[in-house]
Parts: structure tokens; C-alpha cells; sequence
């Protein structure tokens, strides 16, 4: 049976222009989390939940990271939460990128702006698996990059932001011809990111996660589904995904 | 504390049950509880074909709300009865199937498929859904269509069916008088109110289907006077809902005259908001004096 | 920025006016603020005689909005000429009042009362207040009526006249239809939607008059939808209300389709509410791209 | 011109049965606060303001005193609120009790519950006004009694309880038949109460505090009216009142 999920905030940064780094104790969390779930987060105030990638996590000491960019009048208020209060969660909740059963030796993970947090906990993961990692981070301005550092740890790390105030300039897709020698990529970002680097990487194969508004976030509500070439015509993003095989959803 | 409620074709142990289309067909929640701690289960809508139902996004917050377009997105009614029918009865709960079409022929085609099981103790004939746009809301928003249906759907079906109205009406009690004399067993209050959400930054509704469905404690107001309204004309018992979070909640529907109670959006708030209102019921009836959740439906309506 | 917006008989400063009923005649906000700063004052509304309206509970609180029961108390039209108008007048702001009745016959004698002054620049006839029970729900819920009692009151007036819609009617586009063919210069949308709580103690409906009007947050996606709906199908100007408490609000309500707005329930939680909402609406507007208030009406419509 | 007033909390203290002793720092409403006048607060996550009267003010140190009974979810709320925390208030609001301009020797103050609270802010100013206090104090059981020493030190004070499980047994009208030599009574609590009150009392002038559901707590919305013996034949008890003339209003 899945539980009631109470965590407990022990630390808040920010760590780039709205972008805040929340650390959160829970065990349970912390010791079932795989890379690419997320937790559903209730926001005193709010009537729906957020959904937010797990980033990383500390399976010893129970502690799980989030890093969200505050967009909205939720993420704005949960980025007020102080150390010592508590968030009820649903979590970890969805499927997470699959890499264990494939023999993968060398990954490439594409990440846009708020879609940077989980492949960073898959990059760990990878990189402690013996898998090479290489990274390509698109933020929008220099303002907005985070986990750099972190990232550059894992491997070869590069950074592109619009409007080219740090790193290359342009898009991720810019840098992904001249990358090479992997054998899958994962990818999280906008839509029309995800698209851009599907179509570019169509003879690879991949995993993206997606992103959609969500009611329930357990798979009872229909309301976070995705046209996908199965049976029933969709998955549910909340249960079936938010990972899902690059060539089975249709963007 | 006895809180069991009899309702046409319905033995419920207790009154809360999950409203349709914020359960699925009860797997997901299985995952939480034992559904056998529920009053019944009301699944999602069936119609006669599958349907992929609207483009997302599907779902807006609001104050104390949300909006919803989800457009009856369900695997059509054989499905149900094939695969997600002989999932819940393997529980100890009553189920309840909840019928929706565009056409007073699908309403039928749905609801006489469902004579096919055992299965299903009652109908919920939901004419009221605000969604579809093919003519679903024209038998939930005209007296005469509504007994229409209800009446065919009533020949079709050996089982008691409740009519679920909408509130997107001028006049709630001439909809449930009409129904009720087309031979409804029971009605069931209210679907959702319809709305909008414009987003700032697209400057366009923010739901693909433009209109959604408002509900939540934002529509509770509007579910209980609605429910009071209608109890002092018709005799056959309501399903309320709208809007209930709380036992407390449950207990305001029970006084309005509701005999039993659906709880939608709180499940997306709280996975646990069935059972939880279950288990602190009786509590909040003894608090306010009741023995039993019979004896309160209705109470507010004495002098 | 532009905040100005030219509607009949109103040159307003800026969109946002207090909503009737929850701005009393101007003098208690006046402590708080210069009036002057307002884009308009639409007066608590004026009947026949002075009239003392429900007892009390008149409201409730619910989540994200509240219930009011009011019942119309007024001094009468004819103290509020003599003394309440002239108060406002003192002050750089339109004024607009709100006339009430529960027979035609009142309608008309309100209205044509207000001709004696110059200092009245329009008419919201407010048809659709749920709690007078004499009749004045009907006037707000069947087209024709509504109809009638626009031509009325048109023909007895000098200034132009806002028609205020219900939301308890199943289909508000033939309501604004009506009265605009009716002769009406705008409309006002939303009026409160009709709403009831019982008191869990008592056993009874909280309020004294068993139901009230729901009004606040909890109502906007309703107003937005309505307004929205209406808007397609009517070419005279719409003051929006319902829910509003910031200047993200006005311009989703701009958006979908209002001239102006007007902010009610918001004055209780937030005294400031409306020069707040006016001195954040410059920024707010420029965020999104528009220059002026005149250009957002509407664009939410756009393909 | 009327103020934005925003008050920090102090300290809150539990000090009977759900009942919660208050106190908040702005130095607006300390100094200017007359006996008898009230806040109203916002609450957060609370559509409508909380009415809650003052019960004491210390205009040097600019704190307000209020106490509270935590019965519904607002006052449960703000009895959760910690020293630090602000809390949006309108006032003070109101007209308070009147006793400057009356040559009052000796007063009799009757409080029922939550209708105690102003009592002793008016206690005190009178007693500082050297006029000489007595006091008859209602309360449901003797878990519920508070601020008893505080009364005593102002002079007589009767405690009666509805069960008799401390002080006297019954109402306070039980009680106010021993009392006399007081030229005017000051009275707050339940309807039942103020009417026993002023039926008894007929022959003493009086003032009563009324509450009533507010609305706008400024007089403009006319939902706190009290049919009254006046020309407009009401008045708003968030105006006009709290406190009225006993033979103004009509219970
Ligand atoms: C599986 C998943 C993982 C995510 N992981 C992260 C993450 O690690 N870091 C991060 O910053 N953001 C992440 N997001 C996006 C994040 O959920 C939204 O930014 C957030 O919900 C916005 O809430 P708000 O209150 O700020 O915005 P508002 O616009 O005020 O929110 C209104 C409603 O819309 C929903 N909503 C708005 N934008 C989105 C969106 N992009 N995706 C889903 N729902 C949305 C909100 O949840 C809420 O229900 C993730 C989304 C999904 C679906
Ligand atoms: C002028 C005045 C002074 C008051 N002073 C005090 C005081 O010093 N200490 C104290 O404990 N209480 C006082 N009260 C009563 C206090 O306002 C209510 O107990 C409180 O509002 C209840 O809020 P709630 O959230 O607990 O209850 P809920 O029932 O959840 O409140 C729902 C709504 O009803 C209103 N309401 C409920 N009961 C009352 C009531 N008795 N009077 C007015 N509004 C009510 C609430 O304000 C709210 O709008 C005073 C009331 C008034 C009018
Ligand atoms: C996401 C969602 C989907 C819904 N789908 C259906 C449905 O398929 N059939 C139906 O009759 N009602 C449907 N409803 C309406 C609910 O059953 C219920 O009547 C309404 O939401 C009010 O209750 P609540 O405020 O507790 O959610 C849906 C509601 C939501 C929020
Ligand atoms: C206490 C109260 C009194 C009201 N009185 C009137 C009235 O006299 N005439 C009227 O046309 N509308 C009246 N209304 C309705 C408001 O003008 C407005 O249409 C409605 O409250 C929705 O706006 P809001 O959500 O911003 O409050 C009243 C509303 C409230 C809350
Ligand atoms: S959010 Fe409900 S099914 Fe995904
Ligand atoms: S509360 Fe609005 S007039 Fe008193």
C-alpha cells in the first residue's frame, strides 16, 4: 500500500535567478526514489499540487533534493517555505528512466532550464553505475544556470543559453551535432526543446520526460495524458510517465 | 454509530463514495486503501465507444477549485464491463456506473450494456456533463430532454438509476421534478459549474477546451442550496456532492437532505480523503448529536 | 499607460469602480482614501421607500468567497439623492447607481427619480438580485422580463443603463441578448450566484434568509466564462465583476471581453483593494505587452 | 485619512479552555485604542476578517492585548500564529464605551465568555479614572474562566459558572440582585445574556457591546445591523457600535 508521505523541510537556496534548492528529509522518499520520478507536492493554499522532479537524493540520510524555478503564485510559496516545515507529498510517484536493463556505456543527457532537475539525479546514478555521462544544459540567460558544477563532476558538461550570456548560444540542439559515441539520451525540457532534439537524434534511441498539468498525479483523473502509439492511444503522464521511449509518444 | 444508508439498490455501510471521473475505475486508489472501507464506487463515465476525450491541457487551479475539461475520455463501455468492472468486484463495495453520451441512443446503448453484469448495483445517468459538445448539455440544461432520457435510459436498464443534474441551470428543482416523474430512483447533485481561465501570458483560455468544469469547496455554497431546494420538492433520495473535504462536509450535505455523498476533487488534494472522512464521521455525528447517519439527512429542514 | 476607457456616460480614469453593495455610498472607504482616485463609484443599490432588508446572520463566510443576504437595505431613492449623491460629487469620480425594485412600476420610479440629478452619470439596473424575494429574481432570470424592464426603465431615464445579469440562469448569452435588444448601453456581469450554508450547531441555514449570494475568488472562473460567452454575442460594453482582488485579475477580465471592472468582495478582506488594484495595473498591463486598457479588451478572443 | 495597520505578534499564551491570550505590537492602534473598540483581522487563508476586541493596550510599549476563544477554523488558525508573525488588522474599529462625559462613581461591568475581554481594558481606564469597578464574570465551566486575578485587582469580582464547578452556579443574573450603589453598568457576551441583563437592569442606565457576522467591519456593507430605536430605525454595530445604549437597540 502507498503511504502518507510527510516531509520535512531541512534546508532552502537559491541557487540561480528564481530557481531555489530545497532539501526535504523523508525516508521513505529518499530510499525508493529512481531517477526521473517526481513528488507531488501540496502547497499550503493551493488546491492542486505541484509536480517536482526528484534531483537528487540521499538514500543514508533520508534526504531528498528538489530544485524548482518560481514561476507561479505556488512555486513562489513554496520557495517561502522555511527549514523545520512540512509538506505533504505523493511520491515518488511515475516511472523513472529505465537504464538498467539496457547495457548502456556512454549516455548523453539534454536538459532545458526547470527540465535540468532529474537528469541530474540520473546522471549520478549513471556515472555510479560506471556509465559515461555527457551533459548539455540549456538555460535562458547566465542568470539562470544551476548545477554546473555538480554536473561537471559526472563528465564533459555543456552549457548553452539563448541568448548566449553564458556558454554557447543558442539552443541545445546547437552542440548536439558535434557529440558523439552514445548510446541513448535522455532528455527533459520544453516541448518544443523535446521536439527539436527528437527529430535531431531520430537514429538514436532516447527516453524524454514530459511535463503537463496534472490533477490527480496517481492516474485516476485523465487529465496529464499524451497521445502515444499504443492500444488505448494515450499514456498518463503522472503513472505511465513522466518517462516514456522517445519514438512512443507523439509530440 | 450506524452509519449505514439503503438506497435503491444500494446497501451502502456507509455514506461517502468517490464521484466519477476523480477515481478512475479505482485502481489508482487501491494502491492507497481497501476500497471495502467505501460507501460504494462510482466510475468514470462510460459511452458507447471509446473516446480519447479533449487536448490538454485538461486542468486549471482556481481559488478553493479547479477547472476541469477532461471530455469523458474512457475506453467505451465494453471495456469497462470487460476490464475494470471485475476489478471492483472484487471488492466488497457496491458499484455504481456512470452513464454519458451524445446521443439519446448512446445513452441507451450504454446504459443496456450494463444489464449484461452483475456487477453494477445502479446507474448514474449523467446528463450534466458540461464537456461534451455534441448535445450532452441540452439534456442536462431542458426539463423535457432530461425526462427524455431518463425515461429510455429507465426502460433500457434493470437498474435503479440516479440522474446526476447539473447546476448550470436557472431553475434546479423543475430539472429534478422532471426526472423524477420520467421514473429517476434517485438524483444525484451537482456536476460541475461551468467556467473559465484565461491565461495571461498565452491570453487565451487556458483549458484547450476553452470551458471547463468548476468544482471544489469554491461550488459548495451552490451544492447546498441546490440540494435544500430540490429536497423540499421531490421525495426520491440525492447523492450530494460537490465540493466535500470533511466529515463536517458530509454532515452540511446530509442537513441540505442529501441521503448519501460523493467526494471528487478532495481526492486529488488528499489520495486518503474517502477513508479519512469516513473515520472521523461518526465522531462528527455524535458531536452534533446524531446516532445515526439516517437520522440526519434532512435535519435541516425542521422548524 | 493609458488607463482610461470610454464607456457610455462614463469617461473613467482608470477600469476599476467599487461593486454595488460593497462600497455602501462612499463615505466609510473615503476615511481610507481619496475617491478621486477611483474609476468610477456604482452606489449601493436605491428602491422605492427605504427598506430595512433581512435579519441577521446577512452573511457567512466560505472558502475563497463569502454568502451575503443583505435583502436591499437602502434609505429609500429619494434620501440617497439628497443625501448620499451629493457626497460623492465632492469628488473627481463618475457615479453610477444601482436601481433595485421588486415590481416594474419601482424599477421605473427609481430610475426616473435619478433624472433630478446631474450628478448621476448611469443607471445599473440591477435585475438579478437573488435575495428579494418578491419577484426580483424573475426579472434577472427570464429573458423576456429582463427585456421588459430594460425598455421601461430606458424610456423613463435620461442616462444610459448597465443591465446586471444573474449567473443563475442556464443560458446568459440569451439574458445580455435580450436586454440589448431591449435598448440597454452595457451590461454589469456577474451578480452574485445563489448559494447556502447550513450551520452544523443550529441544524438550520446559517442565514437568516436560508440563502445568500455567493460572491469572491470562488466565483471568478464562472464570471470570466460568462463574460466570455456573452461577449461573442453582444457589441455594447460589459463592466466585469466577480472575484476580482488584483490587477491580474482585471486584465484576465479584460481579456475576456470587459470594459471595466468592478471589485466587490475584495474591499472587506483588503480596504485598499481597489487604489491598490489601480496602482499595480500599470506594471501588470506592461508585463504582458499592452500599452494601454483600451487594447486588452477583448484579446482574449483572438485566434 | 484611515491607516494600513499591520501588527506583530509577541506572544500568545494559552490561558483557559481554548481560550488564547494574544499580544501584538503596533504602536497606531496602542495609542489610539479606546475600551470597547476591536480589531478586525485578517486570517490568513480566511475570506472574511475575524472581529476580535481589545482587551487591554499598553500605549508606551504600543502592544494591544486581545483575547480569544478558539471556536472555528479562523480562530484556530490565529491561536496557531507565532511571536514573529504579522497579521493585518483594521483598526481600532469602532466606537468604544463612553464614560468620560458621565460622572460615574461607581461601575458595574457584566461579561458572559468571550464577552469578558473588553471589560477589562474598560476596567482599567475606569479604575485609572478613579472611578471604583465591580465586576460579575460568566463563564460555562471553571476551565473556562480567565483573567480572574486581573478583575480582582480592579476590585470586586463574582465568577459564576453555568455548572457551578467554580465560583457561583447559574448566570450572572443570578448574582446581580446583591449588587448595588453603581450608577452605570457596562455589558458583553451572549444575546441570551444581554437581554437577561437588560431586562433586569431596566431601571439603571447601561451599555451593552454587541456582536454580530461582519462583513466589511467599516460600516459598508450592512450586514451587522441592529434594529434600533432611531430614526433610520437601525444601527451597524461595526460603526455605529459595538457598544450601545442599552435602551437604544433592540435584543
Ligand atoms: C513530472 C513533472 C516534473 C516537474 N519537475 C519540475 C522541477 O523539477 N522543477 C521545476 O521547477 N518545475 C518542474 N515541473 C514544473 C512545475 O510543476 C511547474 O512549474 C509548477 O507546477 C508551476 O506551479 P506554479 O504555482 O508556480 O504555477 P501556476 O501557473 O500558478 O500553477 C497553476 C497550475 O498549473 C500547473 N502548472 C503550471 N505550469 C506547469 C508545468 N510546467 N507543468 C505542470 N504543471 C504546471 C500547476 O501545477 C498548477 O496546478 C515539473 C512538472 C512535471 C509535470
Ligand atoms: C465586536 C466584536 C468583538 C468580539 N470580540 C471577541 C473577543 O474579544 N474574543 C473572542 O473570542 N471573540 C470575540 N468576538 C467573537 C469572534 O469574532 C468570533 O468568535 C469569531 O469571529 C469566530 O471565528 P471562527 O473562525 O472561530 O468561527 P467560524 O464559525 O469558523 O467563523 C465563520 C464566520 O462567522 C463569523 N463569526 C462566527 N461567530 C461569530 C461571532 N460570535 N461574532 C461575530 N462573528 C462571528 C466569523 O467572523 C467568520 O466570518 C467578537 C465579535 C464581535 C462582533
Ligand atoms: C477531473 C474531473 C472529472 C470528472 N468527470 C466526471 C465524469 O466523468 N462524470 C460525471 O458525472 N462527473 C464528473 N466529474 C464531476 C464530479 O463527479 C463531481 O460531480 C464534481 O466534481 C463536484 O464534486 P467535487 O467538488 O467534490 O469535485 C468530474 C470532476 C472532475 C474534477
Ligand atoms: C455584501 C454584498 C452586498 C451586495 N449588494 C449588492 C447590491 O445592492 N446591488 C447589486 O447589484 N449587487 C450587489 N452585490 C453584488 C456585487 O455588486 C457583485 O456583483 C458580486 O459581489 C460579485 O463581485 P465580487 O466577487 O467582487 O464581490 C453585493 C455583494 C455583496 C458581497
Ligand atoms: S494527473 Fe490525474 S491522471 Fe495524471
Ligand atoms: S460589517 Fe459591513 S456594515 Fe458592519
Amino acid at each position: 500500500m502507498k503511504q502518507r508521505v510527510e516531509m520535512i523541510v531541512e534546508a532552502v537556496e537559491k541557487i540561480a535567478l528564481d530557481t531555489v534548492e530545497m532539501k526535504l528529509s523523508n525516508d521513505h522518499v529518499a530510499k525508493n526514489a529512481v531517477p526521473g520520478q517526481f513528488l507531488h507536492l501540496q502547497v499550503e493554499g493551493h488546491s492542486l499540487r505541484r509536480p517536482i522532479s526528484i534531483a537528487d537524493v540521499d538514500a543514508e540520510k533520508g534526504i531528498t533534493t528538489i530544485l524548482f524555478k518560481e514561476l507561479g503564485e505556488g512555486t513562489k510559496r513554496l520557495g517561502a517555505y522555511q527549514p523545520g516545515m512540512r509538506i505533504n507529498a505523493l511520491g515518488p510517484s511515475g516511472c523513472g528512466f529505465p537504464y538498467q536493463d539496457k547495457s548502456i556505456q556512454k549516455a548523453l543527457l539534454i536538459g532545458g532550464g526547470i527540465g535540468v532537475p532529474p537528469l541530474y539525479n540520473l546522471g549520478k546514478e549513471l556515472s555510479n553505475h560506471g556509465i559515461e555521462v555527457i551533459s548539455v544544459l540549456g538555460f535562458q540567460t547566465k542568470d539562470s544556470v544551476f548545477y554546473e558544477a555538480e554536473f561537471s563532476q559526472l563528465g564533459e558538461t555543456h552549457i548553452v543559453t539563448d541568448d548566449g550570456s553564458y556558454g554557447h548560444k543558442g539552443f541545445v540542439t546547437n552542440v548536439l551535432g558535434s557529440i558523439d559515441g552514445y548510446d541513448y539520451y535522455f532528455t527533459c525540457g520544453p516541448i518544443p526543446m523535446l521536439k527539436a532534439v527528437k527529430e535531431k537524434l531520430a537514429d538514436k534511441p532516447g527516453y524524454i520526460s514530459l511535463e503537463e498539468r496534472m490533477g490527480c498525479g496517481v492516474g485516476a483523473c485523465f487529465a496529464c495524458v499524451i497521445p502515444a502509439d499504443n492500444e488505448s492511444g494515450y499514456r498518463k503522464i503522472c503513472k505511465d510517465g513522466p518517462v516514456f521511449p522517445a519514438n512512443e509518444v507523439i509530440l | 454509530m450506524d452509519l449505514s444508508v439503503n438506497l435503491p439498490g444500494l446497501k451502502l455501510k456507509n455514506p461517502v463514495m468517490p464521484a466519477s471521473g476523480c477515481f478512475g475505475f479505482g485502481r489508482e486508489y487501491s494502491e492507497f486503501y481497501d476500497l471495502g472501507k467505501l460507501g460504494a464506487v462510482i466510475m468514470k463515465a462510460a459511452t458507447g465507444e471509446g473516446r480519447y476525450g479533449n487536448t490538454t491541457p485538461r486542468v486549471a487551479e482556481t481559488s478553493s477549485g479547479m477547472l476541469n475539461a477532461i471530455g469523458l475520455q474512457n475506453p467505451g463501455v465494453e471495456k469497462i464491463i470487460a476490464n475494470e468492472v471485475p476489478f471492483l468486484a472484487g471488492y466488497d463495495v457496491p458499484i455504481i456506473a456512470n452513464v454519458a453520451g451524445s446521443t439519446l441512443e448512446e445513452y441507451v446503448k450504454v446504459a443496456s450494456a450494463f444489464n449484461k453484469t452483475k456487477d453494477v448495483h445502479a446507474l448514474e445517468l449523467n446528463i450534466s456533463c458540461p464537456n461534451v459538445k455534441e448535445g450532452g448539455i441540452q439534456f442536462g440544461t431542458e426539463p423535457e430532454m432530461a425526462a427524455t432520457v431518463t425515461k429510455k435510459v429507465k426502460e433500457a436498464s434493470n437498474l435503479p438509476v440516479y440522474v446526476k443534474l447539473s447546476p448550470n441551470v436557472g431553475n434546479i428543482v423543475a430539472m429534478a421534478k422532471a426526472v423524477e416523474q420520467a421514473g429517476a430512483d434517485g438524483l444525484s447533485m451537482i456536476n460541475t459549474l461551468t467556467g473559465m481561465q484565461i491565461h495571461l501570458g498565452s491570453k487565451r483560455p487556458l483549458l484547450a477546451n476553452k470551458t471547463g468544469g468548476l468544482s471544489g469547496q469554491a461550488i459548495k455554497p451552490v451544492a447546498i442550496r441546490m440540494i435544500y431546494e430540490v429536497k423540499q420538492h421531490v421525495s426520491i433520495p440525492i447523492i450530494g456532492m460537490g465540493g466535500i473535504s470533511s466529515a463536517e462536509d458530509v454532515l452540511e450535505f446530509l442537513l441540505a437532505g442529501a441521503s448519501a455523498v460523493a467526494v471528487g476533487t478532495a481526492n486529488f488534494q488528499n489520495p486518503f480523503a474517502c477513508p479519512d472522512i469516513i473515520a472521523a464521521l461518526p465522531e462528527v455525528l455524535h458531536k452534533y448529536g446524531f446516532h445515526s447517519v439516517e437520522v440526519a439527512i434532512g435535519k435541516g429542514h425542521e422548524a
